[in-house]
C-alpha cells in the first residue's frame, strides 16, 4: 500500500447541524424546554470543527439525561446522579475526546451532588450543561433542591420547606472555573453560552433554565415574559458595566460589606454616575464578584444570564498526564520484569 | 514445632527441626511488624517455605501498653511445603504486660516464652490489667520454657554510649529480640545488618543504635546458650528459580500491572481508600509508568464509576475496595452489567457487617457478589487462595473481562492481603497474552450484536468514525442495542446476559484437587481457607483417612467438572469463615447435602480445628 | 370472555356473562388510565369483582401517535372471584392506530374490537408504521367482533354548540368511549355524571362537554342497538362490608399511617422519588395528620439514613424505594443490622437489571433482600400478594420490625403497585395493636443484654436519663455493646444476629395453600404471583389434576411448616418473574428438585400460561 | 402517687466537665489533636445547661468520628460520610434533642459531601464540629479534598493534583447560616466558637483546623507557630475592622471587582485610614461578604478565625413542625377509620 495514497481526501468535508441528529426520535413532551436546548447544541455542534467520533455525550437520569439518544455522536446513558464519575473516567483516560455532560437539577444537586462538587474542584474537562427546570421531570413532578420554598409538589402537597440551592452559588463554592447561565427560549444567547462553555479548559458549567410544561409550567416566566425582561435580566458582558432596564438605565453598584445594590443610573439626583456602576469581569481570580452575581435573584436584583465566571486553572487530565509524563522520565518507561523482580529477591538454584 | 533431633542418644547443640511458628507481639509502637518482616525475609533467603500472618489493631496508634493497642506478628517457616501461618506459636516473645495477656493463651503447651521484664513495670501491668506481676507465678515455668530478659535495660545498656535519647534507644529493642531469634535460628546476620543500614540511610544514629542492639542480642543468646542449643531448619525442597516475598495486596497490585500489559490496555485504577484494600490503590500510584492511571475518587461510586468510564473508553477499568464500598458501588456494577463492558471488581473482604471488624479477615461477602444487585444481574466470581496466587486470580479476571465484556469480581480477604508467602517470580513472557481487541469496522456493526462462542459484544473505543451509537442502562435490543421495553426482548436479554457468564465455565480449566476422586468425606473450600484446608487433609490422609479436598477457584460459574466430582463421597465438608455461603450454592445447585463448618471470629482456621472436623467425619480406615 | 346465555334458543337482549376482560387503549393523552378507572369504579359499585393492569409508557408524554406512546388499562370483572387483570381481552377498545397495532395481537379471537376510525389518518398510520390502512383488510371483521365508529367526529358533532375549541372537543373522546361501555354493560350512568363534575369542577365548561360526550356515546349503543344485546354481569358473592378499591402503592401508604397508630408510634418516612414507589410517598405527604412525617431526602442513602437516625430516637422509621435505591440503600441497612433498630424497607420492584423497564413489573430482587449487604448481615422479608394485601403486608412488617428490632424487607413490585382490586375496609379496632416498649429503667441496662426469647435488645429513647449510651457499626460486645474486636464475641454476635432472625419463623402462622396437602404437583409461589396461581390451580384442579399451590408471605425465614409441607408432593414447580431466585432457596433449604418456571417478561403470568405448565407436570386422573 | 412530691429535687445539680466524660478511653494516637477538641468539647457543654440525656452526638466514620464513645451523652457512629442524614432523621423527628456531629474532612467533604451541602441548605438545627487535619488519619494517610495541591501521600507519591475544596466557601455556598472556623490548640476561642456553634438555631458548621501528628504533622504550623501567628491569622470579631498584625496595622480593603486587598493601616503615605477597612459583620443577609472571607488563605492573606457568618433562618425541623401543626389545624387530628374509608366507598349487605 503506498503511503502517499491521494484517494483519501485529507480534509473532511465541514459538518453540519443535521450531521449531529442521531436516527432516534425524542421522548420528550410537547413544548418541552429540552427541544430547544438540543437543537441549539446540535446547531452550535459543528461550529467546534471536531468529528462525530471524537464527541461523547454522558448523562445521568431524567427527562434531560435521555439527551444523548439524540446526538449523532458516541453517548452513554449512565445511571442517577453519577454521569460526572463516569465522564471523568473517559476524559481522564481519553484526553483526546470531547466530553459534554447532560444533566437535571435534580440529577446533579440531588443524588449527584457530590460528584458535582467534586468535577469541579478537579477541574476535570468537561462542558457540563445543567437543565433546570426546577422539578422532578421524570419521576413527574417532586419538588428538586432547585425549588422555590413552599412549592406544592406531588410530595409536598402543603408546600415544600426546603431552602433551595442556587445552582451557580454552589457551583462556585466547589471552586468551578467557567460559569455561567442561559434560557431555554433565548435561542441566540443560549448558542453563544454553548459556544463559549465548549472552548472552556477544565469544566465548564452552564446552567440553562428550562420550562417543563407538564408539571412545573411557566417556571422562568417571570424573567423571560417579554414585557418584563429587560428589567428583570442582567445580560454579562465582559468588559461593560452591570446595566440593564428597557432604558439601560439601572445598575449594580456594591456596597458595604460586598453587598450589590440596584441603582438608577444617571448623573440626576439620587442617580448614580456610570462610573460608579461595577464593570463585569469574568476572568476575575478570586471567586468572590462571581459568587456575588450569583445570589442575585428577581424581584431583588435582576437575574443575571452569561457568563459569571472564566477562569483558568490546568485541566485535571493534563495534570494527570503530565504527572505520569514525568514519572516515565525520571524512571523510564516501566519494565514489568524488572518491577516483579524489584524488592529482595533469591534464587533457589536447581538440585543437580 | 514439629522436631525431630539428629542424634537421639545426646543432646546436640544444633537440634533440626522441620518447622516453627514465632509469634513475636508487643505494644503498637514496639515494632513488631517490622520485626516480624525482618525475620520473613532472614528465613526466605535461608530457603524455608513460611507464611506469615500479620495481626494488628484498628486504631493507629492506641495508646501505649494497652490491650486493644496489642500488635502481633507470626511467621510459620519450615523445610517442608508451609500452607498457613501455624496455628500456634512455638515461640512467643512478648514485649510488655499486654502483650504477654492477649497472646500467651495460644502458646503451644510447653513452647519456648521470651519475656521482655523490663516492660512489666507497675503502670504497664495496670493499663494490662494485672493486679499482680503473672511472671511471678511458678506455675508458668512449668507450662512453659520461660526465657526472662530485661531486653529493655539491656537494649539500653548496649546504647550507653551512644548518643541517643533514652525514648529513641528504648524504641531500638524490636532490633535487640530480633537479634536474638536470628542467633536462635541461626540466621544469616550480614544482609541483615545491610537492610538496617538501607533502611535508617536517613538517620545514621538510628542505624547505627539498631545495629548495635541487633548485635546485642545476637551476643546475649550466643554467650548465655540459653538453652544449651540453637535450631536449625532445613531448607525446603523448593522448586527452582528466582523467589521473593508478596503479600496478597501487593500481588493484586502486580497482578494489575501485568494484566493491562498481557491485555495490551492501559490501566485504569478508580478507588477509594478502605482497609484492608488501601495498600492496592498506594502500590499502584507508584506504577504510573507502566501505563498506569490511579484516582482517588471522593467515594467508592465514583471510583467505580469512573472506572467504567475508562474501561468505556478502551481501558482496563478496575476498582478494588473491602465489603462496605462494595455495597455502595452495586448500583454502577449493574450498569457495567447492562452496557457489558469490562470491569475488574477486587473485593479485599473483612470482618462484616457494618464497619464490623475492618482490620480482621472474612469471607462473608461471597453471597453478596453473586446476589448483591438488583434485578437479574450476574457476575463471573473468582477467588484468591494464597497471597502470591492474588496475583494470578486477578490477570484472568482481567482475561475473562474483556474476553466477555463484563465485570468480574475477584475475591481476596484480609488474610491474604497482609499475609505474605515467598513467590516463585514469573517472566512476562510465561503469561499468555490476551491482547484486547477492538471494532473498527463499521460494517453491520449491531451494538448489540454477539460473538457466537463467547456471547461477549463488540468492544468501540470512542474515537472511532462510522461507529457512534448511545448505550445506557435501560433495557436494550439485542441487536440494535437501542431502548426497548418489550416484553420478549427483555425475556431473552436476561437470558442471554445468563448464558453469557454461564459459558464461562468452559473457562474453568481442572478442578484444584488434594487426594483421590473418591472416599468417605469431600472437603471444599474456597478463597484463603486452601492452605489450613491442604494441610489438614495431608495430615488425615497420612493417617488413613478417606478424604479428600478440591478447591474452588471458580464461584461463578461453578467448575463444570465439580458435580460429577461431589459424587465420589460419602458426605461433604464446606468449612467457610462465614456462617455459610458456599454450602447454600453446592447445595441448591447439585442437591447434596452439603455440610458447613463455620468459623468466624475475623481469624484464618487453625489446622488442627480443620482436622478436628475431618476426623469427626472420615473414620481412620484400617487396611 | 366466558359466557352462558341464559336462554339458549332465542338470543336475548341481554346476555349474562360470567366475567370479560376489557381493555381500552389510546394515545399517552387520549386519557385511557382516567376511562380504565372510572369503568372500574363503576364495575365495583355494580357489585362485581375485579382486578385491573394499568400499562403506560416510560416516558412522561411520548409524541402522539407513536407506538412507545401507547398507554392501556386493561381490567377484569365477573360475578366470581376474580384473581388476575385477565389473560387477554375480551373487548378491546383501540383509540388510535398505534394502539390498535400494539394491543391487537392480544385480544381473544372472536373478541370485541372497537375503533375509533377517525383517528386512522395518513399521519397517524404512518407514525404507527402502517403503510395501508389495517382496518381495510377483510380479514379482521372474520377473526373479530368489529366496530368501527368515528369517535373522534360523533364526539364532535356531541360538542358542536358546546363552545369549546377542536382540541379540547378532541380530548372528550374517552368520555364517549366510556359511555359506550357503560351502555354495553349496563352501568349505572347517575353516579358517574356526578363524578364527571366533581372532577371536573374548576372548569365547569369541560366538566359539561364530558358528560355531552359521555351521554352521547351512551346513546349511540343505545339507539345503533350495535350488537341487537347488551351483556349483564352478575354480582359477585362477596362478602358482607364496606368496600373500595386500592392499588397497592396506596394500600402501603395507608399501611403505613395504620402501623404507626398501632404501634403507638409516630411514622417518619424518608424516601426518594422512584418509579413504581414513588407514590407512597405522594400519598404519605398527604397523612401529615396522622403523626406522619414525611422527608423527601437527596438521594436513596439520606432517605434511609433519615429513617434510621428516626428510628434511633423513637419513631418508626420507614423508607420505599425500588431496585436501584435498594443497591444504594444496602450499606446502611447494614448499619441497622449492627445497631438492631426497628426500619420498614419497602421495595417496589420493577424490571431490572439497572435501570432495566422502570415502568413494568419483576420479582428479581428477592435474592438481593437476602443476600444484599456486605458481611453476615440477615434481614427478615415478606412479600405482598396482591394490592390490598399490600396493607397488612407492612404492618406485620412494621409488628415485626419492633417487636424484634431488626430492619425488615416488604416486597412489592409494579403490578401490585399500580393494580387495584376491591377492599373490605377493616375497622382499626379489629387489627392487633403491638405498642413498641421503650427502657426506661437505667438499672442493669446492657445496650445489648437481650429479650430470650425475641433475642431483641431493648429500644431506648435518647433523652430518658440514665441510659446514656454509644453505639455504632464496629462489632460490640455481646452485652455491654461497646467496642469489641474479641475474636469469639464477633462469632457469638454473628450467631446471634442469625438466631435472632430465624427465631422470627415463630411468627409465619399457617400456610397459605390451595388444594390437598399431597398430589402430583405443588406450585410453590410468592409476591403478586398469588392470583394468577390460584386462578390456575382452581382450574386445573377441576380438570381433575392432583396440583396443589403454597403461596409464602414469609421468604426469610421461610415458615417452619413449608418444608414437612413439600414433601406430599411428586413435583415441585415455582413460578416466579425472575430468572428463579426463590427455586434457589427451597433446593438449598430442602435439598427437593423443585423446578423454576421463568418469565422475565415485565409482565405478570397469564392464567393460561401457568395452566399449561401444570398440565405438562401433572396428568388428568381418571377416577 | 401524690403529683406534688417534693422529695425529688426539681432544680438538677449543674453539671460538671467531668459529668461529660464518658468510660471509654480515647483511641487515638498520642498527640493527636482530637484530644483538645474532646476536651474543650467536654469543658463548654455544662454551659449549656442541657441535660446528658437530651444530648446526641453523631459521627461517621475516620479518627474523629470516634468522637461520640467518648461524650458520656447519647452518641451514634453511623458509617461514612452518612452522619448529616442520620442527625437529620433524629432532629427532624425529635427537635427536643440537642443534636451535635463529629465529622472528619474526608467523611464530610470526600464520601459525605453531598449530604454535607443538603444539611447546610435545609438549614437542619445540628451542629457540625468539622475536624480538618487534610488528611484521612484512620485508613493511614491518603490525601483529602483538603489537603493542599502537590501533597505526597501515600496515594499520591508524586504529589496530589486535585485542587482542594475551602471548606467554608464549600459551606458558604451551600447556604450555610452559621459559619466558623477555629484551631485545635486555642483553647480559649475554641470554647467560644463551641459555645457560638452551641446556640445557634439551625445547622452551625465550625470548622477546626486539626493537627495529626502522624500522617500530617504540623500541617496549620503556618499559622499557630508563634512567633508567625499575629501576622498570619485575621481574629474576625463582629462589629471590628479586619486588622491583624503583631501591630494590628495590617487591614482589609475591599477593591475593585469585590476583590479583598492586603494593605497598611494608618495615617501616613502608602497606608490606608482606618475608615477604609472592612468592619467585620457577621449578620450580613447577602453571603458574598462572608464567602469573600472564606477566600483568604495565605500567603496571600491572613487566615480568618472567628464566626464568618452568622444569620437567621428558620430551623428545618421548625418548620416540618409547623407544617404538620398546620395540616392538624385544618384538617383535624386524623381519624384512620376515616382514612381508610376515604374516597368512593361501597356497602356489600350480608344476604340474609
Ligand atoms: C438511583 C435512582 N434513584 C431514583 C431514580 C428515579 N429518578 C429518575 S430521574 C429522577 C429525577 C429527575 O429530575 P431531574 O434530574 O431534575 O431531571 P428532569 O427529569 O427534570 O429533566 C429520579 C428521582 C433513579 N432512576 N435512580
Ligand atoms: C464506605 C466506606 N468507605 C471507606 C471507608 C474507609 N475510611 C474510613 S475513615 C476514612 C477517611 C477518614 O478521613 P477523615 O474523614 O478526614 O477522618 P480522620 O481520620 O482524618 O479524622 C475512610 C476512607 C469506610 N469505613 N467506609
Ligand atoms: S416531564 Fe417536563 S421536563 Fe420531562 S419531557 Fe415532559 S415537559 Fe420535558
Ligand atoms: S492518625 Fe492522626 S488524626 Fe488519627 S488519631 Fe492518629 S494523630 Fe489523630
Ligand atoms: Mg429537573
Ligand atoms: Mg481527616
Amino acid at each position: 500500500m503506498s503511503t502517499t495514497d491521494n484517494s483519501t481526501p485529507l480534509v473532511k468535508p465541514a459538518l453540519s447541524r443535521k450531521d449531529f441528529v442521531s436516527n432516534q426520535e425524542p421522548r420528550w413532551c410537547p413544548g418541552c424546554g429540552d427541544y430547544s436546548i438540543l437543537a441549539q447544541v446540535q446547531k452550535v455542534m459543528p461550529d467546534f470543527g471536531i468529528p462525530r467520533e471524537k464527541i461523547v455525550f454522558v448523562s445521568g437520569i431524567g427527562c434531560s439525561s435521555r439527551f444523548p439518544y439524540y446526538m449523532n455522536t458516541y453517548g452513554f446513558h449512565t445511571i442517577h446522579g453519577r454521569a460526572p464519575t463516569i465522564a471523568t473516567g473517559i476524559k481522564v483516560s481519553r484526553p483526546d475526546l470531547t466530553v459534554w455532560m447532560a444533566t437535571g437539577d435534580g440529577d446533579s444537586l440531588a443524588i449527584g451532588g457530590n460528584h458535582l462538587i467534586h468535577i469541579l474542584r478537579r477541574n476535570v474537562g468537561i462542558k457540563i450543561i445543567l437543565f433546570n427546570n426546577r422539578i422532578y421531570g421524570l419521576t413527574k413532578g417532586q419538588y428538586s433542591p432547585t425549588s422555590e420554598l413552599g412549592k406544592k409538589t406531588k410530595s409536598t402537597p402543603g408546600g415544600s420547606l426546603d431552602h433551595p440551592f442556587s445552582t451557580l452559588s454552589v457551583v462556585i463554592g466547589a471552586e468551578g472555573t467557567f460559569v455561567a447561565r442561559s434560557i431555554d427560549t433565548e435561542l441566540q444567547h443560549l448558542q453563544a453560552m454553548l459556544k463559549r462553555a465548549g472552548d472552556h479548559k477544565g469544566t465548564a458549567l452552564l446552567e440553562v433554565y428550562q420550562n417543563c410544561p407538564v408539571f412545573n409550567d411557566d417556571a422562568f416566566v417571570y424573567i423571560t415574559e417579554k414585557t418584563n425582561k429587560a428589567d428583570r435580566v442582567l445580560y454579562l458582558e465582559h468588559g461593560k458595566p452591570l446595566v440593564f432596564g428597557k432604558d439601560k438605565n439601572k445598575g449594580i453598584r456594591i456596597g458595604k460589606n460586598f453587598t450589590p445594590e440596584v441603582v438608577e443610573v444617571g448623573e440626576g439626583p439620587g442617580q448614580v454616575p456610570l462610573s460608579e456602576i461595577a464593570v463585569h469581569d469574568e476572568t476575575v481570580e478570586n471567586p468572590s464578584y462571581a459568587f456575588m452575581l450569583s445570589r442575585m435573584e428577581w424581584p431583588e436584583f435582576p437575574v443575571p444570564i452569561g457568563v459569571l465566571r472564566n477562569v483558568i486553572r490546568p485541566a485535571y487530565e493534563e495534570l494527570v498526564a503530565a504527572q505520569k509524563e514525568r514519572m516515565v522520565a525520571t524512571r523510564g518507561q516501566g519494565n514489568v520484569d524488572k518491577l516483579l523482580r524489584s524488592g529482595e529477591t533469591w534464587v533457589i538454584e536447581p538440585e543437580n | 514445632m514439629e522436631q525431630q533431633t539428629t542424634q537421639p542418644s545426646s543432646p546436640p547443640p544444633i537440634q533440626v527441626v522441620e518447622s516453627v511458628v514465632i509469634r513475636f507481639c508487643g505494644d503498637s509502637g514496639d515494632g513488631m511488624q517490622l520485626t516480624g518482616t525482618e525475620f520473613t525475609r532472614a528465613s526466605a533467603l535461608a530457603l524455608n517455605d513460611l507464611a506469615t500472618l500479620p495481626d494488628f489493631p484498628a486504631e493507629i496508634r492506641a495508646p501505649a501498653g494497652t490491650l486493644f493497642g496489642v500488635s502481633g506478628y507470626q511467621i510459620n517457616f519450615g523445610s517442608q511445603d508451609i500452607y498457613t501461618p501455624g496455628d500456634q506459636p512455638d515461640v512467643l516473645v512478648a514485649m510488655n504486660p499486654a502483650a504477654f495477656k492477649v497472646n500467651l493463651p495460644d502458646l503451644v503447651p510447653g513452647g519456648i516464652l521470651i519475656v521482655n521484664t523490663g516492660a512489666f513495670t507497675a503502670k504497664n501491668l495496670e493499663l494490662a490489667g494485672y493486679p499482680h506481676n503473672p511472671l511471678d507465678e511458678e506455675s508458668l515455668g512449668q507450662r512453659y520454657r520461660l526465657v526472662k530478659i530485661d531486653i529493655s535495660k539491656l537494649t539500653a545498656l548496649a546504647l550507653e554510649d551512644s548518643g541517643l535519647g533514652t525514648k529513641d534507644a528504648g524504641r531500638c529493642k524490636n532490633f535487640w529480640a530480633l537479634g536474638l531469634m536470628f542467633w536462635m535460628y541461626q540466621r544469616e546476620t550480614e544482609r541483615e545488618l545491610r537492610s538496617i543500614q538501607e533502611k535508617f540511610a536517613k538517620k545514621p544514629e538510628l542505624a547505627d543504635a539498631n545495629i548495635r542492639a541487633f548485635k546485642a542480642g545476637y551476643s546475649y543468646g550466643e554467650n548465655t546458650e540459653m538453652f544449651g542449643q540453637t535450631f536449625h531448619v532445613r531448607p525446603a525442597k523448593i522448586a527452582p528459580g528466582l523467589y521473593r516475598n508478596v503479600t496478597g495486596n501487593s500481588a493484586t497490585a502486580l497482578g494489575v500491572v501485568c494484566a493491562g500489559q498481557l491485555a495490551n490496555l492501559p490501566v485504569f485504577f478508580g478507588g477509594y481508600p478502605i482497609t484492608p484494600a488501601s495498600d492496592i490503590l498506594h502500590e499502584l500510584s507508584n506504577y504510573l509508568n507502566y501505563n498506569v492511571t490511579t484516582f482517588q475518587a471522593e467515594d467508592e461510586i465514583a471510583g467505580v464509576g469512573s472506572a467504567i468510564g475508562a474501561s468505556y473508553s478502551g481501558s482496563l477499568g478496575v476498582t478494588a475496595t473491602s465489603g462496605p464500598g462494595i455495597s455502595l458501588k452495586q448500583e454502577a456494577i449493574g450498569l457495567a452489567v447492562m452496557l457489558e463492558l469490562p470491569l475488574v471488581i477486587i473485593n479485599v473482604q473483612r470482618g462484616g457487617p457494618s464497619t464490623g471488624l475492618p482490620t480482621k479477615t472474612e469471607q462473608a461477602d461471597l453471597l453478596q457478589a453473586l446476589y448483591g444487585r438488583h434485578g437479574e444481574c450476574p457476575v463471573p466470581v473468582l477467588a484468591a487462595m494464597t497471597p502470591s496466587d492474588c496475583f494470578h486470580t486477578v490477570i484472568e479476571a482481567a482475561r475473562i473481562a474483556t474476553k466477555y465484556m463484563t465485570p468480574v469480581f475477584m475475591l481476596s480477604d484480609g488474610y491474604l492481603a497482609n499475609g505474605s508467602e515467598p513467590w516463585r517470580v514469573p517472566e512476562m513472557s510465561s503469561l499468555p497474552k490476551f491482547p484486547a481487541a477492538f471494532r473498527t469496522d463499521p460494517d453491520g456493526y449491531m451494538v448489540y450484536g454477539r460473538d457466537p462462542e463467547t456471547l461477549a459484544r463488540a468492544w468501540v473505543r470512542p474515537g472511532t468514525p462510522g461507529l457512534e451509537h448511545r448505550i445506557g442502562g435501560i433495557e436494550k435490543h439485542q441487536q440494535t442495542g437501542n431502548i426497548s421495553y418489550d416484553a420478549d426482548n427483555h425475556h431473552q436479554m436476561v437470558k442471554t446476559r445468563a448464558a453469557k457468564v454461564a459459558g464461562i465455565a468452559r473457562e474453568a480449566g481442572e478442578l484444584i484437587t488434594c487426594g483421590p476422586p473418591e472416599g468417605d468425606l469431600l472437603v471444599v473450600g474456597w478463597g484463603s481457607t486452601y492452605g489450613a484446608i491442604t494441610q489438614a487433609v495431608h495430615t488425615m490422609q497420612k493417617e488413613g483417612r478417606k478424604v479428600s479436598s478440591v478447591h474452588l477457584r471458580w464461584l461463578n460459574p461453578l467448575n463444570p467438572r465439580l458435580g460429577p466430582y461431589l459424587k465420589g463421597f460419602k458426605r461433604i465438608l464446606v468449612p467457610e469463615m462465614n456462617n455459610g455461603q458456599l454450602v447454600r450454592i453446592l447445595r441448591s445447585e447439585f442437591l447434596v447435602d452439603a455440610e458447613g463448618l463455620n468459623k468466624i471470629q475475623g481469624k484464618p482456621f487453625k489446622v488442627s480445628e480443620l482436622c478436628h472436623a475431618i476426623a469427626e467425619r472420615a473414620p481412620k480406615v484400617q487396611n
